[in-house]
């Protein structure tokens, strides 16, 4: 009797759960020849990308020929082909822009379609279930199927909803999340914006949508929408301070605000800032949770409290436009945090033999992981939890550690040492440093009551009304 | 500036800019008013930035169009019980004369004066590359004490916002809400 | 001198993510703080009382499943109980195990619902629901076991319970009550230690005593605010007086105390099923009554404490087959009425969370 | 067709004026500080203009003293919105209301 019950699930649902097949299960149980076929293919590739790889970095095919690996070079020449056409520098600039903008847009709008999908299974590992496995093979034409379902639904106004603000923000959110992929470079020389601002450019075209969320609330003629609104507004506003703060952090030690030079120094000095700034790293991804609305700041949204924050009243496509911007804009974060602090397009020289903007792809993928980690992980603050943990925790840690990172980098330009002596010496000192700030902070800033634990209930010794209740507590 | 995209540019933005700003004048919606405003903002950004002025385009994205906009958002929505429309008062007569004579004098003066200006090769040839590295250098070398003066400025237009605002009878938030809760909870439990 | 706004009324439910069913608060709020609410119920209202009043005693047993729905056998347990003293029935013994177990189980079942939805409204994104899913879905599957139904039982009968479980359920069930203590743990380790969690949760919604004896709460919102009061211990009935457990109450009377006190109270669950299992006699799991039972005409007032505290059946018989009188005493209703007191002066995200904490079920207050 | 140095700056005198005209003719504090916000804009453009097509300075410096004075601009614009708005608000606190005629106690 026993044994029937082990072998077969009482309840369909778990059956299910017992008999799905992952893909690696379907890697698993694939025929030997498809196997064998494929790994041959697939070996066939490297070997020929490494060979590739070796005569470019010997320099012997250098300005003949590009493989898939030099999308910015290829670009560059054709640039410089364009030019040669004498019909104007606005002809290349077009067709070397139109070529860019398409790439980034299609990468982009890839990763929306496989990212929800990405987002939604994650989800349901980490929480035990499923996840969407009936539209393709598994479930992999979800994300078409909800975007279908979106586009035929229904355009709703609301009664007493101002329609001009109402029909712009899903479009104007869309822009600057667009927008700010501009200056991200992909590879060496290959970004589609290469401007010497490239990160102020960031920052301030992230810091426009604020205005479109804002649109979006009060239009809506809903006070769940104005609520989550002005939480956004608030919360954006005072996270784009920290955010900025440990920007020049940035700024300070490598010297540019391009972001092709950042990344470039961090490939230079065979370190990533990740190590050299490690309270920068951790004030930047936590101050991004809180501009983009994801856990464990997602309050703009908080779907237990304000149903869905400022697009409460938008249905259809419009909806799908603000889910989708939520969506790229996470994955935009991620390749931030990896062109600032991780390395960008650099892996310690391997970047030469596997194509940059595949490294970049992974390293933003990785911090979009992340993303659904704490999703999956977080409970919610509150405002006024968050607003305090900026304005007194984080904004002041932040100054200090634009003045230690000020002096080391003076240190650093008058030191006549090796590099790695030097940034070696920084880092551990900022590792101490962080931790000793950030718990002295604490305590100054009156943290420490939440450092003790809270204590578990205790077991009643006897039964009773308000006397019992009152003994108890005198007793103890 | 001969560049056939520069020229369309210039006039494009400009129409935005000054239509936009009219608007601002017109509309009767406060409102719409704030979003023509930062219509405006971004319309300088993108004149500045014809002006190969990057650094101040952004910054001007960054402070007008991100922070200064939404001081005004976070104004219109403190003042609830007030109007929120647009309305002219007794020296709109006068205003606009006044504004519609300043702006005729600078234009019929801009096309009267021949300005001692760079034109041609002569322009195209210098264009500023790397302008904030020249900011920068200019604003910790000779304008250093303006510099000092004007973080100084900010400084004390923070704390004068805060104090300003902060209500002064209770200045602890906290002890406020305590004590506007024990107002609410009075007669129900005891 | 404060800026002088404008109070606005936001309307929560009767469709919203936290109210948890169809259950409507209209919410006066200023900013973000509330400054009254008023609590709008009747949206499920079923008029489950006026129509027992047409049912044998017998018949009205689904009616409790579909009042507490997430605890459908705790309401069998308690009409049951109350109308075999009205009726005075004897029930055999293995029968009152078997409740116990039963009634036990449900308790675990509906903690865990109970825990997992506030966590889930303090906005962790379900996974806490979820991984406190897995156990309610075995214990769904004890009950789909024995009885074929997994959320409206309509297992007990009077005088005894309906089936006798199968023989593959005593395993499995030993199964689930190794497991659990294991997985209470895993949620402790999970969420109490957790520093975002603790601060939305301590010095929530904070009950004292007084409050909660004046507001007649019951159930685990009493005891979370230090009150040790428990039926079964205070008035055991079925077979709780030969039971070891103890009654966990909390330090504070917040939103964090309820919580564990309702994690607590799955230990001490788990406790008690494995001692009834060691125990359980054999024997009939019925005493035969007659398909209308007539009781003498008098009155009964039976109480069980179920997973949401003291639920009690007041039955007036007047000598027919059908009560004259059938009045549920729900827990969930009455431990709502404190809300508007601890809403006054929170915070919106405040409010959700203490009602999440309360653990009301709509399927129980509108009856 | 070109652009040169009148075309901004007569860009920048019409938005100076509309700023003018806005800053003296509305009732509403927080449409009053827009104007004034147009006029810096509009002073903010002159400025670059003048940069962008003086030449070059006697040492062969860049001049970019117009973008420096940009910078000083955008400070003291921030500043000013951010002391004027609180004092809208003040204002707003004590009287209920931010329309300029009714605020009018200093008039005589």
């Amino acid at each position: 009797m026993t044994d029937r019950h082990s072998e077969l699930p009482a309840t369909p649902m778990a059956r299910q759960i017992i008999a799905r097949r992952s893909l690696l299960d379907a890697a698993k149980a694939a025929p030997v020849s498809l196997k064998v076929a494929g790994s041959i293919v697939l070996l066939g590739l490297l070997l020929v990308n490494a060979l590739i790889g070796f005569i470019v970095v010997d320099g012997q095919l250098d300005g003949e020929w590009y493989d898939f690996r030099d999308l910015g070079y290829a670009m560059e020449r054709l640039r410089i082909e364009l030019d040669e056409v004498n019909l104007g520098p606005w002809l290349s600039y077009w067709v070397t822009g139109l070529i860019g903008g398409l790439g980034i847009l299609s990468f982009i709008g890839g990763f929306l379609l496989i990212g929800s999908w990405i987002e939604r299974r994650l989800l349901a590992r980490f929480q035990v279930r499923m996840g969407p496995n009936r539209v393709g093979p598994f479930g992999l034409l979800q994300p078409i199927a909800d975007a279908l379902k979106l586009m035929q639904k229904e355009v709703l106004i609301p009664m007493g909803a101002d329609r001009l603000l109402f029909f712009l923000p899903p479009v104007l959110v869309f822009v600057p999340a667009m927008l700010a992929w501009g200056p991200i470079p992909w590879a060496p020389g290959m970004s589609y914006l290469d401007i010497n601002v490239g990160l102020l450019f960031v920052v301030s075209i992230t810091s426009l949508s604020v205005l479109a969320i804002w649109m979006a609330g009060w239009s809506s003629n809903n006070h769940y929408a104005l609520l989550g609104a002005m939480r956004t507004v608030a919360m954006m506003v005072s996270y784009e301070i920290p955010i900025s703060l440990s920007l020049i952090v940035v700024v300070l030690i490598t010297g540019s605000l391009n972001l092709g030079e950042i990344v470039a120094w961090q490939t230079d000095h065979n370190v990533w800032l990740a190590v050299l700034l490690p309270f920068s790293l951790f004030t930047f991804f936590f101050s991004s949770t809180a501009e983009i609305n994801r856990t464990p700041n997602d309050i703009a949204e908080a779907e237990s409290e304000i149903v869905a924050g400022f697009h409460t009243e938008y249905s259809g496509m419009k909806a799908g436009l603000f889910l989708a911007v939520e969506l790229g804009n996470a994955l935009f974060v991620g390749a931030l945090v990896a062109t600032f602090f991780l390395g960008g397009y650099g892996l310690f020289g391997l970047e030469q033999w596997i194509p940059p903007y595949v490294i970049l792809a992974a390293k933003a993928s990785f911090g979009y992981f992340v993303f659904i980690w704490l999703r999956s992980t977080l409970p919610r603050f509150r405002i006024d939890q968050l607003m305090t943990f900026a304005w007194k925790y984080l904004i002041p840690l932040s100054i200090a550690n634009v003045l230690v990172v000020a002096v080391e980098t003076s240190i650093a330009a008058r030191w006549e040492v090796e590099a790695i002596f030097i940034y070696g010496s920084f880092a551990v000192v900022n590792v101490i440093l962080t931790v000793i700030a950030v718990r002295t902070w604490a305590r100054v800033a009156g943290y420490s009551s939440s450092f003790e634990r809270p204590e578990p209930p205790r077991v009643a010794p006897m039964i009773g009304g308000l006397k019992a209740a009152r003994r108890i507590k005198a007793g103890a | 500036m001969d560049s056939l995209g520069v020229v369309i540019a210039f006039y494009v933005l400009s129409a935005i800019t000054i239509v936009s700003a009219a608007s601002i004048f017109l509309l009767r919606n406060l409102v719409h008013a704030i979003v023509l405003l930062v219509v405006v903002f971004l319309g300088m950004a993108g004149l500045f930035l014809t002006l190969s002025a990057d650094f101040i385009a952004v910054a001007q994205i960054l402070i007008y169009a991100g922070a200064i906009s939404v001081l005004f958002v976070f104004a219109v929505m403190l003042t609830p019980l007030a109007s929120r429309d647009n309305g002219n008062s007794l020296y709109a007569g006068p205003g606009l004369l006044l504004g519609g004579a300043i702006a005729a004098i600078v234009v019929v003066t801009a096309f009267d004066v021949e300005w001692n200006q760079l034109t041609g090769v002569a322009l195209e040839q210098r264009s500023f590359t790397d302008t904030i590295e020249v900011i920068g250098n200019q604003l910790l070398g000779p304008h250093v004490l303006a510099f000092e003066v004007a973080s100084v400025l900010l400084l004390f237009a923070l704390l004068g916002a805060i104090v300003l605002v902060t209500d002064p009878n209770n200045e602890d938030g906290a002890a406020a809400e305590e004590e506007a809760g024990k107002d609410t909870a009075v007669g129900g439990s005891e | 001198m404060t800026t002088p706004t404008e109070p606005y009324v936001l309307n929560i439910g009767p469709q919203h993510p936290s109210t948890h069913g169809v259950f409507r608060i209209r919410v006066v709020m200023d900013g973000e703080r509330i400054q009254d609410i008023d609590m709008i119920v009747g949206y499920l209202h079923r008029s489950m009382e006026k129509l027992a009043e047409e049912r044998t005693y017998t018949q009205n047993i689904p009616f409790t499943d579909r009042a507490d729905y997430l605890a459908a056998m705790s309401g069998n347990l308690g009409l049951c109980l109350a109308a075999e003293r009205l009726a005075r029935v004897e029930v055999p013994e293995r029968a009152s195990y078997l409740r116990v177990i039963f009634a036990e189980l449900q308790r675990i079942a509906s903690h865990a619902m109970a825990n997992g939805t506030l966590v889930s409204d303090a906005g962790a994104w379900q996974t806490p629901l979820l991984y406190m899913f897995r156990e309610r879905e075995k214990i769904l599957d004890l009950f789909e076991m024995t009885c074929g139904a997994r959320l409206t039982t309509n297992y007990m009968r009077i005088g005894g319970v309906a089936f006798e479980p199968p023989p593959e359920f005593w395993p499995a069930l030993l199964e689930l009550v190794d497991e659990l203590p294991e997985r209470i743990s895993e949620y402790e380790e999970l969420l109490t230690q957790n520093e975002i969690f603790i601060a939305r949760t301590r010095d929530i919604g904070v009950i004292s005593p007084e409050d909660a004896i004046n507001g007649s709460l019951v159930g685990p919102a009493l005891r979370g605010s230090g009150v040790p009061w428990d039926l079964r211990k205070a008035e055991p009935y079925c077979i709780y007086d030969r039971m070891e457990f103890d009654v966990p109450i909390g330090r504070n009377g917040d939103v964090y105390d309820r919580f564990m006190v309702r994690l607590a109270e799955t230990r001490e669950s788990v406790k008690i099923i494995r001692q009834a299992v060691e125990n359980i006699p054999d024997g009939s799991h019925k005493t035969d009554i007659p398909l209308a039972l007539r009781p003498a005409p008098g009155e009964v007032y039976g109480r069980v404490e179920g997973p949401r505290g003291e639920l009690g059946f007041y039955l007036v018989s007047d000598g027919g087959p059908a009560p004259y009188r059938f009045h549920i005493r729900a827990p969930s209703l009455i431990n709502l009425s404190l809300l508007r007191e601890l809403a006054r002066g929170a915070s919106l995200s405040d409010a959700v969370v203490t009602l999440g904490s309360i653990d009301i079920v709509v399927g129980e207050i509108d009856r | 067709m070109t652009v040169d140095l009148a075309h901004y700056l007569a860009v920048s005198g019409i938005i100076f004026g509309i700023g003018v005209a806005i800053a003296l003719s509305k009732r509403n504090v927080v449409a009053v500080l827009m104007g004034i916000e147009l006029m810096l804009n509009a002073s903010n453009l002159a400025f670059l203009a003048f940069s962008r097509f003086s030449g070059a300075f006697q040492d062969g410096t860049e001049p970019l003293a117009g973008h420096t004075f940009v910078v000083f601009v955008l400070t003291v614009a921030a500043a000013e919105a951010a002391v004027a708005l609180a004092m809208a608000v003040l204002i707003y606190r004590r009287r209920e209301t931010v329309d300029l005629d009714r605020i009018s106690v200093l008039r005589w």
